[in-house]
């Protein structure tokens, strides 16, 4: 039932709203609102009860795990959510001088410094509101650094086939045209078509590191190389950066801009969607370019860095410093964790990963890299399945929500046919996985023995199987009151 | 290791079965010269106690000020109930909705939010929304010019926030979009609709609308939105949405209403918090929907014909269109929004006018207050909503320091931006401000002001025992 | 699955406890603990994902109607938990002194301010943990009443035999014995039985009112005069206080010391099972025996009245003021509804209850005492319906379950054969009420038509009907690890 | 009406739905002068918005102090988790688990609880908690007396909390039952089990038996347990969960364990909170199982054999025997136990000892720092847990003001319950205590007290220009 359905005309919640009603007499009548609009009239209780019923037809990270690949679902520590809501911190209005801010600032700071460790880079921007965001950062300082040398003949953006479809949608927002290399069969760029490809037009590469694939990009020194070497920028796609923290530096592998997404590898929540943050980071030539504001410190005080003290920047992304409540919770997270533990987290990830990885294939299922380690994830393919048996990635994926388990990332990356990227992060425990694996092993033979119990899935959800193409062909997108 | 789970046993064991005799070695694949990537300005770990009373102490050292900034961020009271549900785990540790039969629960409530911006806007459709309300508004000149197909600038009222215009630039610069800045009337604050004729035959994809604008002056919105389509361009209403519980909203403007509406959701239900997570809303009308950026919530059914919700129009995203997408955009702010979402249902639409009407009455108290000291005046001659102009005969940045020592934020500093309206100041008092704050406020700023009148800051150099 | 059967040996959280681990020297081996306890040894998401995954398996007010007789499950307002869980509020030590915490004592002194208006009685203590410890302050207080007399022939206390359980056990616990007085048919108690059982020997007379029954005793003065000519003292037992909050007090009614429970009345959460407070107030004549500590005002300061100032107090009953923080919730709530809303409370909870008991009437349910109005709650009777069909009342509750309704109180008030005591609150709304009323109806059908489908009810819970006697006569009340 | 759903259709269609005209008519069975009740002393409602700035204020006042006080109540850290999941609707807003099949989540998790406490204390079964420790202590003292038959006295040594036996007293007053007190060892601070010799013969029903003891002193409980089966008597074990996790637990006191174990659960995640909320444990062997007030769990299995939890023992319940139920009791603690139930599974065992281990050293920290300064020296010699008695060469309550003054609460003022032990006070430091907040307690403790000694107050009021 929708909250209009339970709606009333002149129910009210008086405790919620300011008692006396006042009056407004200046505004003239033409700027008035003639018809009230269409919000829910229902009472605090059937509010309450009604968006609490429907948190309960959710999985989450907090009931099930939740391997989607890709997105990195973790344990979101409670301490986090607790100590980003103190009062003080959420009162402040962004506007409010630095003078009344310097806790925060000194959070957001450290945040940074603790960021420009990680990267392996010299300067990092948290204002970016999420991935997406982060990565459009990157490519537009990448050509800004080219505008500032009159460069203009670097029209091309190269992106490996495997990549995120961000990737080439960024470049394409940042007026750069796109061409896409190819990956060899092992899952690395092939560097021949990427030496073809460089030329005095290239912009630069992006690229994530471990590959969407889920295997390192073991050829990366290489190929920044011969995109340095061309004149071009590396920029590196953080999406992945759950993999290696701690263990290897994008900086060191050669990038010259980074971005990270926070609700990932840093474990701030995921809500539905978002908010994220996508924080970005740069080496020695593209720190001029950082969007702002940055947060300085000069004399133990901080302060915000802006367009004054920051001319080249490419500018503000956000009305704000990005969603300081997200960056707060990324900062909790890092201080809890500390040095060794971010070391751990690419170590217990990949372990994970990989432990999946090899007893799946003891059970008889197909991976798509089969001779390559799993970094934090890996992919698996169900082409023979559904060839068989008629059975595909998404009906597994369906079942999977049966049997209490979140399904894996389905039909990406898109190269692999079939395929399920599964990605379990360090914080799920053995037992856990042996009972994911378990679930597996047993809708691999329902598949052979009870295709339709299969294909049918899911049965025990608060919905069947939805009927997508209807949802976009007939487009029902707001409730209208009926009469 | 926090939060993780493994036992030595569970490493031994799972090493075995990968077959390998160490963690280090699944990393083998790395170039060994790239696998040194030690940590060294990463503190160590702190437990979960150190933590909180190292946050509680940053949080106390910025400590709790009567709030009078407004500027695109508005302290409203917030239901508790608003965010003891939304940071439930199963809304709080969700992802997007890819697997629309586990997340019933954020897809029902996110058509809810669709419905609810739709009807307060008086628009069509809404989508499921943006990171904020400036980049929305970026994104929505992006949206604009995909739909306009020939024109790529774009007229931008300089009674938008400031702020917001760089914002617009920077997101939208390297697609050759030209913005063209629209002067304000000085006496007004608003934009003369005649004012117009200038640009008529320019080749514009859109007009965008403030209402209110930055200034909290209300815009010939009417007029405007006419004099756009008569021209060929879309009209985009700029709106705070707590304002549309009391004014006329984007969909009814002019002859034909807005085509595409959009703004900072942030004054339903989100806290100020240092400026986010906030978020954008984005509404539009039916014939735009396919030209529309973020994820879009859909109303169809199962397998037996019972009503759920799912994602839709995916095909505009950039997952699957790649270099193609209407935008990058990829996660929304889905947790702000559920709030948002709660926040209108336990208002309602009595409630939010409510909260609009009070927090209208204060400024308009405020102002009295504040105007009826000497040196203290409203700049712009025009019905406002809950945010005013104010000039000082004193520096704006000295007086609001010296309020700041009384606890004070006495509101946004113009200077900067609007250099051209002198000593001026943009206040608001939402319905969280008691007639005691403004009391206070005008007690401490009569006194400043009238200080420093007596007193002038040189004369005070002059003498060494003061 | 248990908490115990995700535990493994080693597993622990190191963000949870102090990252150091401190010697202790200092006490001799005799004295320490040789094997460690039976706690779980899981992560923190183990933690969080199995209660958070535990608490979806309540019903509760926040997820269903729960219309359960004498229990008052009303909204319960989440302003009241945030604000009693403010960081100062939580922190502060009971043992403070007193300077330090005028804001908290400020709270309590209004709270006793207010319920001396609710009750219509001279001074309130708020220190009863509980209803069932108020309903012993009430009955010590009877007692040290007569004792600061001299009077020793009173050893006996009366109570109707429609009275709540604690109230015999109470007065148990007080060192009295125990006398019934019977009900007439109509709800009332028997006036004649009640004047030949009054006498020297009287000590008091519990009594709630309206009573158990959902019924207004309305011979509610003669009583009063009746048991004060013998001597005897009136204790009110304010369970459904809610039935009468605003519109009539107990003090006005000839009681001499009353109970609250604000965990009802006051809208404070159940929690599972408490914690509730049940404060007591008392008139002119026993208010000098209340129970310690109580908030005292002298010169505009607040501060804790004890045994020094009130000699003739029945002493502590907790070691400091009561639950304080539950305390504080009915604090927030009572200055939310302020003095209109009050008025309200009785009132809606009255047309609720009347408009189901009237509803149910025409669709052929039996009530208990169908000539007199309703209460906030009152009792139908399924007695003809198991004579009829074998269908009992356990049946029909647990059958309620199956459609997303709480079931009433079952098979109390003791005096009713089969029945239900249905206590809908001032907070739900009439669609939820029809809803319910349809449910009743459906079940009343079915239990005609698909007997069994009732009997074997529930069907769509986490688990079927439960085994109580096995639970009882096979004890299994803790887990032991197996082998 | 604030949380009254009604509208004025509604309110219409039902009464006329019952027949009557008015909802005053419903009350028409209630004689008329009864029905004048309007409330006076009751203030006008306040919006959310109003009472939230009212509470914010009261808890300002109150401010926030380095607390060094114990006493039965401890400040350790509570993991965010803990009460982020307890005030979950299902948790917080649920009622007593009635109806089993709706309420496995409760039922579950408080089987749970009663799993871990019978395992803390080294004992056979626990209830699922009773109101706090204080009243829990009555419960247990009364247990004993139903279960001995004959005794009605009990020996209550004087190194229990004072106000907790003066809560037993009034709690079991009314019965019949005498305490007898026990006086304690002034050197050592605690109970010399020789000293027991003259209560032989005396028809005790039980001897409480304290673990550390008030004074934070650790009592010869192998001695005390084994005295009190020889004369005939049950042991009851009065426990600080925390301390379990190091010390002895009562089931293994002695040579056949404590019969009875009891304590405040407060330390095990129930914020101090001004004295409440807590929750009274109690746990005992089996055979006393159908003597034990408050509710027990069980688990069984429903028609198809899964398994699941209830309510059992009912049979002792005042709902079920009235008049002869084993107590009044009725609610339990229910949300605090969740608290603590969810504590100790983030705590886990080792966490819980280095918990008690840190407190512990804390505490001998401060000590050590503490006993450094002229004049404050340590009363008891005898080992103790996190908690220790102080004399002082100063009045204890001016200089308890004088620390207050600085933002620190010094301890428990002694003077009143145990003036025989002269200016003396408890203090304690739990893990929350930094290394910091010891030296700061130090230092201010110096000062106050050397500056007292230097400068006696009697020479200040003599001399009118300090």
């Amino acid at each position: 039932m929708l909250i209009f359905e339970q709606s009333q005309p002149n129910r009210r919640n008086y405790s919620q709203a300011p008692l006396a009603k006042a009056e407004v007499k200046d505004i003239p009548e033409k700027f008035r609102r003639k018809k009230r609009p269409l919000l829910p009239e229902v009472s605090e209780m059937q509010a309450v009860r009604h968006y609490t019923r429907l948190s309960q037809l959710n999985f989450s990270i907090d009931t099930h795990f939740y391997p989607l690949g890709s997105c990195t679902m973790k344990y979101n520590p409670r301490a986090c959510n607790k100590l980003a809501m103190l009062p003080n911190l959420l009162g402040r209005h962004p506007y409010a001088p630095e003078s009344t801010g310097q806790g925060f600032l000194a959070c957001m700071y450290e945040l940074q410094e603790m960021l420009k460790d990680v990267t392996g880079m010299k300067a990092v921007s948290l204002t970016p509101l999420a991935g997406a965001q982060g990565e459009f950062a990157g490519v537009a300082m990448i050509r800004a650094y080219h505008d500032s040398r009159g460069d203009k003949t670097r029209t091309e953006i190269l992106v490996p086939d495997a990549a995120h479809g961000t990737n080439p949608a960024t470049a394409v927002m940042c007026g750069y045209t796109v061409r896409e290399i190819p990956t060899d069969a092992n899952g690395d760029v092939e560097i021949e078509a990427l030496k073809a490809a460089v030329g005095p037009q290239t912009a630069g590469l992006m690229l994530t590191n471990p590959s969407t694939l889920g295997v390192f990009e073991r050829k990366i020194t290489e190929i920044a190389k011969i995109v340095h070497e061309a004149g071009g920028l590396l920029y590196y796609d953080g999406a992945n950066l759950n993999a290696i923290l701690g263990r290897v530096k994008p900086g060191d592998m050669g990038f010259d801009v980074i971005h990270m997404n926070l609700h990932k590898t840093f474990s701030t929540p995921h809500g539905g969607g978002g908010p994220g943050a996508g924080p970005v980071a740069a080496n020695d030539r593209l720190t001029p370019f950082l969007p702002v504001p940055i947060v300085g410190k000069v004399q133990n005080k901080y302060l915000w860095e802006t367009e004054k003290t920051r001319p080249q920047t490419i500018g503000r992304l956000s009305a704000n410093m990005g969603n300081a409540g997200v960056l707060l919770r990324a900062y909790v997270y890092a201080r809890l964790l500390g040095r060794e533990g971010m070391h751990r987290v690419a170590e217990f990830s990949t372990l994970n990963a990989n432990y999946i990885m090899a007893e799946l294939s003891k059970r008889g299922f197909d991976m798509a890299f089969p001779k390559r380690r799993a970094t934090h994830e890996f992919v698996l393919t169900f082409k023979k399945l559904k060839d068989e048996t008629g059975v595909s990635a998404m009906d597994v994926a369906k079942r999977l929500l049966d049997k209490g388990f979140h399904a894996p990332t389905t039909y990406f990356p898109l190269l692999v046919p079939e395929c399920h990227l599964i990605e379990p992060t360090e914080t799920e425990a053995k037992e856990e996985l042996d009972r994911f694996i378990a679930a597996m092993e047993d809708i691999l033979k329902e598949a052979r023995t009870s295709t339709d119990v299969v294909k049918g899935a899911p049965h025990t959800l608060p919905v069947k199987r939805l009927d997508d193409v209807r949802a976009a062909r007939e487009l029902d997108l707001t409730w209208k009151r009926a009469g | 290791m926090p939060f993780i789970p493994h036992t030595d046993a569970d490493v031994k064991a799972m090493l075995k079965s990968i077959g390998v005799n160490s963690i280090d070695q699944l990393f083998d694949e790395i170039p060994e010269k790239l696998r040194a990537g030690k940590l060294t300005q990463v503190p160590e770990g702190l437990s979960e106690m150190e933590v909180t009373r190292l946050m509680q102490a940053r949080a106390n050292q910025d400590g709790a000020y009567i709030n009078f900034i407004g500027a695109g961020a508005y302290e409203h009271h917030i239901p508790a109930a608003v965010w003891e549900i939304v940071t439930r785990g199963e809304f709080y540790s969700a992802y997007t909705p890819y697997q629309a039969e586990a997340s019933q629960g954020t897809l029902q409530l996110l058509y809810e939010y669709q419905t609810m911006m739709a009807s307060l806007t008086g628009m069509d459709v809404s989508n499921a929304s943006l990171y904020d309300g400036a980049s929305g508004l970026a994104e929505a000149v992006l949206m604009a010019v995909r739909a306009h197909k020939k024109a790529r600038k774009i007229l931008m009222p300089s009674t938008v926030h400031p702020i917001w215009r760089r914002v617009v630039r920077a997101i939208v610069a390297n697609q050759n979009i030209e913005l063209v800045e629209i002067p304000l009337c000085m006496e007004c604050g608003n934009i003369i609709p005649d004012s117009l004729k200038q640009y008529e035959g320019g080749e514009f994809a859109a007009l965008v609308i403030p209402q209110p604008n930055f200034f909290g002056v209300l815009e010939e919105v009417d007029a405007l939105t006419d004099w756009a389509h008569a021209h060929n361009m879309f009209a985009i209403g700029l709106v705070n949405p707590t304002a549309l519980a009391l004014l006329t909203p984007p969909g009814e403007w002019g002859a034909k209403g807005a085509d595409i509406a959009v703004g900072e959701g942030q004054p339903l239900g989100a806290p100020l918090s240092s400026g986010g997570p906030y978020y954008g809303f984005m509404c539009c009308k039916e014939a735009l929907v396919r030209q529309m950026p973020g994820r879009i919530i859909g109303r169809t059914v199962d397998k037996d014909g019972k009503p759920g919700f799912t994602l839709t129009l995916q095909a505009r995203e950039q997952h699957i269109r790649r270099s193609k997408a209407t935008s990058n955009i990829c996660t929304n702010q889905g947790l702000v929004v559920a709030a948002s979402t709660i926040y209108m249902a336990l208002l309602g639409p009595e409630g939010l006018e409510r909260v609009a009407r009070t927090s209208h009455a204060n400024t308009l108290a405020l102002i009295e207050k504040l105007t009826a000291i000497q040196g203290v005046t409203r700049v712009f001659d025009h019905p406002v909503f809950h945010e005013v102009v104010l000039r000082l005969d004193a520096p704006v940045s000295e007086t609001l320091r010296a309020l700041e020592a009384q606890g004070i934020l006495g509101g946004y500093d113009l200077t900067e931006h609007y250099p051209h309206l002198g000593q001026s100041l943009l206040v608001c008092a939402t319905e969280t401000r008691t007639p005691e704050d403004i009391n206070q406020y005008a007690f401490h700023l009569e006194r400043i002001v009238s200080k420093r009148r007596l007193d002038p800051p040189c004369a005070v150099k002059t003498n060494p025992n003061i």
